[in-house]
């Protein structure tokens, strides 16, 4: 797993994060990942008329892990639900100038983690009915 | 500038004083040692020689005929290992060993047992410290070796090679341990421990790399891994790496002369650190043994941190999560694993191999780095958050594993 | 002074551009290449990396993976021979090979025949060439290796690589060349001349000692020698000797540039002391193949002389009688013997192995010192006399043997 | 074979060898040795009421046997026959400061040539008779 395979972009989102910490008001909240594999993410998001207005994640991974999670989350904000859909892990590594191979998993569980916030989501609004 | 290097179980930076006697084997002698009919060769095998009695004075061996140069430990651990299963005349031999032993014993006797070769693991703590009766209650007539490291590389853990050595001898076994990690750094007597076969790499004792020995003791005897030209009196043939055996028995040299003030040195750098950490950062704990251990080993976790993420972290510093020869792979550590350490704090700690460059200074920079790093990284940890909500993370149900 | 170095079968002294880029990574480039957490790791895998491609370049080869580090030649050849068997299911295996091989071979065949590997030695000839016939009429099912050298080390013969692998891919059997002595002195083509595996070491083309290399070509598979870290993809574990490589990278590249220049020059000496020593002095001869030899090797037979005699009187020179590894045992050459020398001239015999640093005035005064020598050694030689007398020494009726 | 463990004695006798040569009118001369073995040494002796007046030799053979040859001759110059009896390997191997272990049959040669070159005396006196 050598960190100088990382991209300047990958560095640069683990070094500075976007959007770090749970949302007070999240309406869907994904968690993926287990500990014994040595990468969790938590996403939270708020979503208003099918549109992610906010976006916050927590991570316990590699570098490649948060900066996925910080990527992801700049990716989906202000994009309607249906738009975050066609939101890849491949699109995520690309949005970082690539991943090393053995660290494409991490942008797979950004993309899990974001199928898994949007399903809670819909699951909340159901109960809500 | 270069980050300070903490990765002294990986590999060395060479000692000046043993890259200056190398140098003439690196230009005007470059003879061959096997070459007898000129003076070219005749220097080289004189060096060769005198490098050979260096070593025997950092084992306390009794004989220069004792010691095999070698390529690497790995060489000599495949080579006692390989070596005394072809001479044994037992059926389904059996070698007795513990579960945090290095790669090249590992997987040496996994090769072995599709030979049919029987792997026996003695019983260790919670330490890495091996349980003397377990050894005991696994010798009987076929057991052909025992061979424990003398100290580990990922958690330093010190192994009792007297009282093994002295089992071993008991049952008139032969007793082999990879002295690696502990050369320079605790005096291992081959008389006093007991010894019959040790391996040596020079570059984790500050030599160079692609040379190493093995101590063979005298009546000992093993089946070469190399068969050729019929040099170290045919235990392992091919041309000797002159300026690499050089530059190990200067290196065996300083070692032994390292055990009396830099040992202390190190150590005292060493506690500085455990102690910072633990006193410092909350959920940290120490692997291994709290005093039986390297002197120049800090193996800690930091609950709730991925441990690559904090090394990104700690740029100033060169650390690894382990050992690194399994560092390419995305495994967590056997080692950690065999002495009980949960998968999730196994991926959350940090090898901290301290050496000869490190200062005070570099262990006050690298407490305040982690203290740092760890918390910015806790406040970004789903895994801290869920600890401080009550929720224990090792028996929560996670979904299953992805990958 | 030190003698003139024309020893270079033994081993060649170290080229300065060599260890100049060597020498950075004996000081402040030390890391261990599978330190991958760390700069000091990354450089080293990075320097190990062009030097794996520098020897891709002079072997043509199609794929870095397909270089493995090693040790030495030693290693390598035992590799492939030991590593092809480990995975054979074929039941009492046949290896094709000839007797003028180097000990690391043929040694190496011995040990394996005793775990039933059947040796097949292919004719050669009067020059130590080897009889393409022969090795068609060996090959059978149980074929599972060709292994032929390029050159031979004390005759300096020369073999027909691309026909042997001719015949070894027509027949799909791999085809192993121990190119030690060859690499820097004539082309070797892995494509063009059919070979999958070949063995290098790189203090016999002014690389450094300890270290060497196996061509495993893409497809082909052996067990490993050496278990352990997972190295050179599991295939050779063992921390990298990442000064030696690079030295063996370096080496590489320029034993391919030397191939127009330097090996014309070093075989017009070849030749001026050939023909020299064959014109001035009478009851000499060349062993090995006139033009077929590698351009830096001479062997000479000087009749009714016994040569370490010969090579006491001609001490402003280093030479030896044969091959170093087997120079310090007083049998004569088992490859003399092989292309059918008689013992008494096998005796008699002196390897030249001229090298780069060899001029045409030591030639000149080499030639002047051998026929001064042989003279005064000749007139105290009772075989000189005899011959003088008209008696065959070689039919003459000996006293028994006593040692 | 290393010519480095040569004692100072036996490279001066290699280089300036004594009694090289074969005498004209000797009355004994011994050979022994197998150029396939790599020595061959012939010793001839003029023999004089059962002593020694003129000894000289001629090898083929490694720089030990030339010098081992070469310091016989000059041990044996003078004695009587019973006293060169009692000139072993080792009194010659000694004379010369030494040999190297794997030399010592060289002067074990040179005890073989000066025996038989006693019993062709030997020899040749009982047929004149
Ligand atoms: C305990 C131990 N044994 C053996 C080895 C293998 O040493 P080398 O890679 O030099 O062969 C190492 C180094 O990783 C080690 O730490
Ligand atoms: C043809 C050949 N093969 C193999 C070797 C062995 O090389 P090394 O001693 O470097 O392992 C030699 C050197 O003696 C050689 O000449």
């Amino acid at each position: 797993m050598s960190t100088f395979e990382y991209s300047e972009k990958v560095v640069e989102h683990y070094e500075n994060p976007r959007n770090v910490g749970v949302l007070e008001d999240a309406n869907g909240v994904g968690v993926v990942g287990n500990p014994t594999c040595g990468d969790v993410m938590k996403l939270s998001i708020k979503v208003e008329n099918e549109r992610i207005v906010d976006a916050k994640f927590k991570t316990f991974g590699c570098g490649a892990a948060i900066a996925s999670s910080s990527m992801l989350t700049e990716m989906v904000k202000g994009k309607t639900l249906d738009e975050v859909m066609e939101i890849t892990n491949k699109a995520v590594a690309e949005a970082l100038d690539g991943l090393p191979k053995v660290k494409l998993h991490c942008s797979v569980l950004a993309e899990d983690a974001l199928r898994a916030a949007i399903d809670d989501y819909r699951k909340n609004q159901k109960n809500k009915h | 500038m270069k980050p300070i290097y903490m990765d002294h179980h990986a590999t060395t930076p060479l000692d000046p004083r043993v890259l200056e006697i190398m140098l003439p084997y690196l230009q005007e002698h470059f003879g061959n040692p096997s070459s007898s009919t000129h003076i070219y060769g005749e220097i080289a095998k004189k060096a060769v020689e005198a490098a050979r009695e260096q070593v025997v004075q950092l084992l306390n061996a009794q004989n220069p005929a004792e010691i095999i140069f070698t390529s690497c430990a790995t060489e000599s651990n495949n080579m006692v290992l390989k070596g005394a299963v072809a001479l044994s005349k037992v059926e389904n031999p059996e070698i007795i060993t513990i579960a945090t032993e290095h790669k090249a014993i590992l997987d040496t006797l996994k090769r072995l047992n599709r030979q049919g070769v029987v792997t026996r693991l003695a019983k260790i703590d919670k330490y890495g410290i091996v349980d003397l009766d377990s050894i005991k209650e696994m010798i009987n007539d076929r057991t052909i070796l025992i061979t424990i490291q003398a100290a580990n590389s990922e958690i330093g853990t010190l192994q009792p090679l007297r009282s093994i050595g002295q089992i071993a001898k008991e049952h008139n076994i032969p007793f082999h341990t990879d002295a690696v990690q502990a050369l320079g750094k605790i005096k291992v007597d081959v008389e006093k421990d007991h010894i019959d076969f040790l391996s040596i790499s020079a570059h984790k004792m500050y030599g160079p790399k692609g040379v190493g020995a093995l101590y063979l003791r005298k009546g000992h005897r093993i089946a070469p891994l190399l068969d050729g030209g019929g040099q170290e009196r045919g235990v392992r043939s091919g041309t000797l790496n002159v300026p690499g055996i050089i530059g190990l028995g200067k290196a065996a040299e300083i070692a032994g002369s390292d055990l009396t003030g830099e040992a202390d040195r190190v150590r005292q750098l060493r506690d500085m650190l455990i102690n910072g950490v633990l006193e410092r950062i909350d959920q940290t704990t120490l692997n291994g043994h709290p005093t039986l251990r390297l002197p120049n080993n800090a193996n800690l976790s930091f609950s709730y941190i991925e441990g690559e993420s904090l090394i990104l972290a700690c740029k100033a510093f060169a650390v690894s999560t382990g050992s690194a020869c399994s560092s390419e792979t995305l495994k967590s550590s056997y080692v950690l694993k065999a002495i009980g350490v949960p998968d999730s704090l196994a991926h959350s700690s940090i090898r901290f191999g301290l050496g000869k460059s490190n200062t005070k200074e570099d262990i006050t920079l690298l407490l305040d780095t982690l203290e740092k790093n760890v918390k910015r990284l806790r406040d970004m940890s789903p895994l801290y958050e869920m600890a401080q909500q009550g929720i224990d993370v090792d028996k929560f149900e996670w979904g299953e594993h992805k990958h």
